[in-house]
């Protein structure tokens, strides 16, 4: 039983962080969210030069070959600094999936592209109606020729206003909400046929609802096997919901250290406000909040790492807890720092919006929650 | 114990709803949520005045309705449950009792018509970017100089200043004794040379607060309330005034049903959120405190209209009905998915996701401050704590 | 629209407040609870000589004509005072089926002695499987000549262990959990057939486990229509349910009150611990979850006052609500008082004792918030 | 990272299964059930202490058993899930390592035996009638008489003073000073002249708590552990032993899976009780916190093991522990509905209603001091703000 990092995981964990201090501070954090694009490319550039975009993929796709250990240490910092690259819809999403369910040709395209930084991805699953039932897929794709043609609308693509390919959750058999029936397809932000209405999030995100009206597409888009994505697409989401727990984690530890720090120097009646009981007793129940999440990342991690089919009713706890323990420490950072907490100019709100959208990422703790007692209990 | 209507209060319930629904428009509603919303919500003020019902707090001979607690609970019941916006708190709500309370004859007769009227828009100074809850620390400086007060110093969190005619201050008029001594309450207006209004942008990506910053402003020694070096008195009785109808049972009830009506929209999986059990169970738990805090407040009406005046209990209405719409707009926000993460802007919500998303957003995010503003709900359990159940 | 009390009422809170602190006081108490019945004969005659026992019948059944809010009155004050006698039982349980369902014979025989005091009665409703269904019985009676026979098992009759009579809800057709096929009978403590466990409940009631082995009865002994006990049963446990609910009120507000004077007179590290701010805050969360349960209360009165019929999901509000507020009052008044608060001899335990009982006497929280559920969601 | 068991750990567990297996024995729990408590848990103790297993905390050179937290929680875990009583912490888990910890070599042969091999039994003169979180305003004063200390005072929630043969004490022995100097942790036989106990009866109707009362007792010098005046430090260093393991997770993993067993078998209006989706949420909530609290502890674990000793770290164990432990039995009572109120008695439960709601009952009411004793959370808060988080 350890729970130490690896020499290696230190030094990425210790470079993010320098990254974070040196060239991601909360004024160049804020001039990228305002840009055109909403991020930087010069950014996403270093990350490609330092490796970080390698570092999931296996070795033999020119990879780093990191583990589930790996992807947490580089998504809590990623929440730490609330970098808004989109590390998460295209190294874990759109690149897992092409890992998981394509063949060596589109292995070979796409994972070197997203690796030097060159391609952007990122997969359209939601659509309009589905809420959090992935299966939920009306956009359908037809079998035409060797090809498929594309047709239907996804919403709210992470990623979407900036990608340029894109893997699309369509169906190709079956009726709304079965489960057998979907597939795959790899396709081009500019394709034609493809039309998307850009937007931003609260967190800062630029996303994208994307019609695909007659798409054409060649047998090549087809990644994995027709009919039968949704074990990708569980496997992906899988991964990527313990990547996107860690990184709340991360933002839970930046929120709780900054109050505090904020506590200490803000000064009320003539002391500090850090020296009021009732603000201490909460303090420390905000603390225990960010160690129990923290806990709780861990058992995930280990279990999966042990066998990765096994750790699905802790994922589904996990989210639970940190939907709980994300509310209780972004609610008292924000009342403590009083009006400033809710000043667009402060990052505290950032934060809290930020972990306001992990909560409803994959599931909000209701769906999890249900997903965990049907695990669980069922009769 | 009793809590039926009586003919006349069913009767003035109807009168309401006919005022309310040959009055609240569509076209005002539309500019209400357009970029003219100061004009929008004057006229709106305009025609509650014409009718006599701009000023439901104020004594009758100062232009007051002369409301029971029963007629008020019903008036703002209606307001509410139609999303009517409740009348610009700082000049009905504030400025004006005070005016009327520890105000001269002279400041009266000046000032409470265009506050009846809704032609003078006032706001706030009080907070300061190093006072948030220690309000009495307050550093704003007033120096006499003839018969005019210089005022040096910065207020911060100011609604509307845009907007406002004219602002009331709380000062420091004096170093001596303690810190509550020494500060007075001085009406300033807007134009005088000095002021400078800086926006401050909030969570919700909107522009209603301010900081106000005043450089060697002059103001006539005749627009001070009350004595010199005792406005913290005045200050007080402010403070005790905004509790009052702070807990908006009404707003969170409204917030309850169109939740509601959501959730039977919503469908996961086939099945629609409205017969998800977890959400069931926490809809209930919500409006079982809700119902529970509708009967609080009725009880301090109750208890008002027998002589009394808003005492250290409302602080209780306030924590808990603070606690409760945050609740109620978080609720509303999950109802909303991942669509409650997008940001309005100008396209019509409905292309992106749903109609109500943004006004889910924009509730949620304004109530981040309802537990911080008007003494802080920190503040407001040390006032209980001390004066209700006597803990020092 | 005025939550003031008549004067009759005033008078009738007063006396018992007298009572209580006159003549009984903690110790008092203590001892009648050790006593070998449980309850003090002086107390319950004194109740019948000051006339609360006649309060809730109707005045040509020789009662005082009291209505809901008369009841309240009582049994916030026997909150307040922790009287273990059995009020709810004999005279809201046992009185209220005979009042509501008793033809005049059984009115004129069994009412006057429960004013008097002479009879003492309880409800025999529960069953070792039935835990919150009153529907869910299976103890039956037989049709027999003009009368019935009785056989089955009842459990935790609240008074069962003092009661000279009782009814009984029996079966008389239908299956398990079936509404209809439900009957009441009259059924006298020492008859033949009848057999008596008794024992101790935590709160001090004495209750007991009754076994009816083929107890002949007349057929003066049903109560009611056979066949259609469940709407005389349903509108005497309504009322009853609030009465507990003003009983639990009462002993919140107790409670509250007495573990305000305690945090102002105990005193640690050189000062009373009513000044450490983290406990004042909390003094005053325990503050608004009584008000608030104060207020439901008094909702759901004024409801019932209006219409008896269109008070239910207001009840099951009130349940939900008292279980959870009185949870935190006595949780923090026994964290308060420290060791104090786990001891037998203070009171502060007992309160939390018959809280606790109280939470799960007609339904718990969660059966309550299902059918509040049922009632307003249901599509 | 990796929790992992290694073969030579599961090994250990084999070996600790299969101990629990033949020692544990019917007998033996029906013995721990009956009046015979005492006489049956220091057999039990006896036999670890046969196993080499008594002092899982202590160093292997007094007898500990040197395993690794791995094993310790392997131990624990196994343990746990039986309901295996822990051992009485009073002489293992508090005096024993103040003694070898602070005491002299005499004082080391003379007791350290009786202790590991459960002949003396101890119990603990901390808090008294004044002084409950505020432990060092005690007032139990020693006076040296001779090479006597004359004790006099009295002691307040002693839990099994009833059976002890010796009992270690805080005294006063001098007032100069801020309060937490001049105290003297001191060992005294509960055989000598002017003691006495007084019973205290708990919400559960037991007894185990006492108050010990001295009057002129006369106690050798040499019973002194550590300096005369330096206790405190002893104390402290106790207070810490006290809260390792205070979270004890396995226990209410027990409780959990026994309340999804009750609960499989309740039924209402012909559902399982396990069925009901509002249980199946408590449930599931109070799993998930424990299953992140595991992991809690573990980590703690291994900190402790890279060369740490528990800190004010321990004090999140202590608090989110018992605050589970609590929620748990507080869920198992209202699994037993209405029997959650059955006093326990001579009758067999079975006949009043189920087998197990008394367990439910002693464990919910034994468990509402958990949050009290040990330090109250409240002082464990207070810890962690000042030596963890820094605020003063």
């Amino acid at each position: 039983m350890n729970f130490d990092f690896s020499e290696e995981q230190q030094m990425v964990r210790d470079s993010i962080a320098r990254f974070v201090q040196d060239d991601y501070d909360w004024d160049t954090r804020r001039a990228i969210v305002a840009s055109d694009t909403g991020i930087s490319d010069t950014a996403w550039q270093t990350f490609a030069e330092l490796g970080w975009l390698s570092i999931p993929f296996a070795e033999e796709d020119g990879g780093f070959g990191g583990n589930i250990v790996d992807t947490m240490v580089i998504m809590e910092e990623i929440g730490k600094g609330l970098i808004v690259e989109p590390y998460l819809p295209s190294v874990l999403l759109f690149g897992g999936l092409v890992a998981r369910a394509g063949n060596e040709g589109q292995r070979s395209t796409l994972i070197p592209s997203l690796i030097d930084g060159s391609t952007s991805g990122a997969f359209a699953y939601l659509e309009r109606q589905s809420r959090f039932e992935m299966t939920d897929c009306l956009t359908r794709a037809e079998a035409s020729g060797d090809g498929w043609v594309l047709s239907g609308e996804k919403v709210v693509v992470f990623n979407g206003a900036n990608c340029n390919q894109m893997v699309v959750l369509a169906r190709t058999a079956g009726d709304q909400w079965e489960r057998d029936g979907l597939s795959l397809f790899v396709v081009a932000a500019d394709a034609e046929g493809v039309n998307r209405v850009d937007y931003a999030m609260m967190d800062g995100q630029r996303v994208a609802n994307i019609t695909f009206d007659n798409v054409s597409l060649g047998a090549e888009a087809l990644l994995g096997e027709a009919g039968a994505a949704m074990a990708t697409v569980d496997a992906v989401v899988r991964e990527a919901t313990i990547a996107l727990m860690a990184e709340a984690v991360g933002c839970m530890g930046t929120l709780n250290a900054k109050t505090l720090e904020y506590t200490k120097t803000r000064e009320q009646f003539g002391v500090a406000i850090g020296s009021f009981q009732s603000l201490q007793h909460r303090m420390v129940d905000t603390m225990m909040a960010y160690e129990q999440a923290k806990s709780l990342l861990y058992k995930v991690v280990c279990e999966y790492k042990q066998d990765p089919d096994s750790a699905d009713a802790s994922i589904n706890a996990l989210k639970v807890l940190v939907d709980r323990n994300a509310k209780l420490i972004y609610g008292e950072a924000t009342q403590m720092h009083g009006g400033m907490g809710i000043t667009d100019e402060l990052d505290i709100g950032h934060y809290a919006k930020r972990l306001m959208m992990i909560n409803t990422t994959f599931g909000d703790a209701r769906f999890h929650r249900a997903q965990y007692m049907e695990k669980s209990y069922a009769a | 114990m009793d809590i039926a209507f009586s003919p006349d209060e069913l009767a003035f319930r109807e009168e309401v709803r006919a005022f309310f629904d040959e009055q609240f428009d569509d076209e005002l509603v539309a500019r209400l949520r357009s970029d003219n919303f100061k004009e929008a919500i004057c006229e709106w003020q305009q025609r509650l005045h014409k009718k006599g019902w701009i000023a439901a707090n104020w004594p009758v001979e100062y232009g007051g309705t002369g409301w029971s607690p029963t007629q008020k609970y019903i008036y703002e019941t209606e307001r509410s449950e139609r999303g009517i916006p409740g009348v610009i708190p700082f000049g009905i709500g504030m400025v004006g009792p005070m005016i009327y309370q520890f105000g001269t004859q002279e400041q009266k007769d000046k000032f409470l018509p265009g506050i009846l009227e809704s032609t003078t828009w006032w706001c706030q100074g009080y907070s300061e970017p190093g006072s948030g809850s220690d309000l009495a620390s307050l550093k704003t400086k007033a120096e006499l100089d003839g018969d005019h007060y210089v005022i040096n110093g910065a207020k911060i969190w100011t609604s509307y200043a845009q907007y406002a005619d004219w602002i009331f201050v709380l000062v420091r008029t004096s170093n001596e004794g303690k810190k509550q001594e020494g500060i007075t309450f001085i009406l300033v207006d807007m134009k005088s040379e000095g002021i400078k209004v800086n926006p401050i942008i909030s969570i919700d990506n909107e522009h209603s607060l301010n900081e106000v910053e005043f450089s060697d402003v002059r103001v006539p020694v005749e627009n001070v309330v009350g004595e010199v070096n005792k406005g913290w008195t005045v200050a007080k009785a402010l403070l005790a005034h905004e509790r009052t109808g702070i807990a908006d049972v009404a707003q969170s009830k409204r917030n309850l049903r169109l939740i509601k009506q959501a959730a039977e929209e919503e469908v996961n999986g086939g099945k629609r959120l409205m017969d998800d059990p977890g959400f069931q169970a926490r809809l209930a738990d919500l409006e079982i405190e809700l119902m529970a805090l509708e009967f609080t407040e009725l009880r301090t009406l109750a208890a008002m209209s027998a002589g009394g005046f808003p005492g250290p209990e409302s602080s209780l209405l306030k924590i808990k009905g603070t606690e409760l719409q945050q609740a109620t707009q978080e609720l509303r926000m999950e109802t909303a998915a991942y669509y409650q993460g997008v940001l309005p802007n100008d396209m019509d919500p409905e292309v992106l996701g749903h109609s109500w998303t943004h006004e889910a957003f924009r509730n949620y995010m304004y109530g981040r401050a309802a537990t911080i503003y008007g003494g802080s709900n920190e503040v407001q359990k040390n006032i209980i704590a001390k004066y209700v159940l006597g803990l020092e």
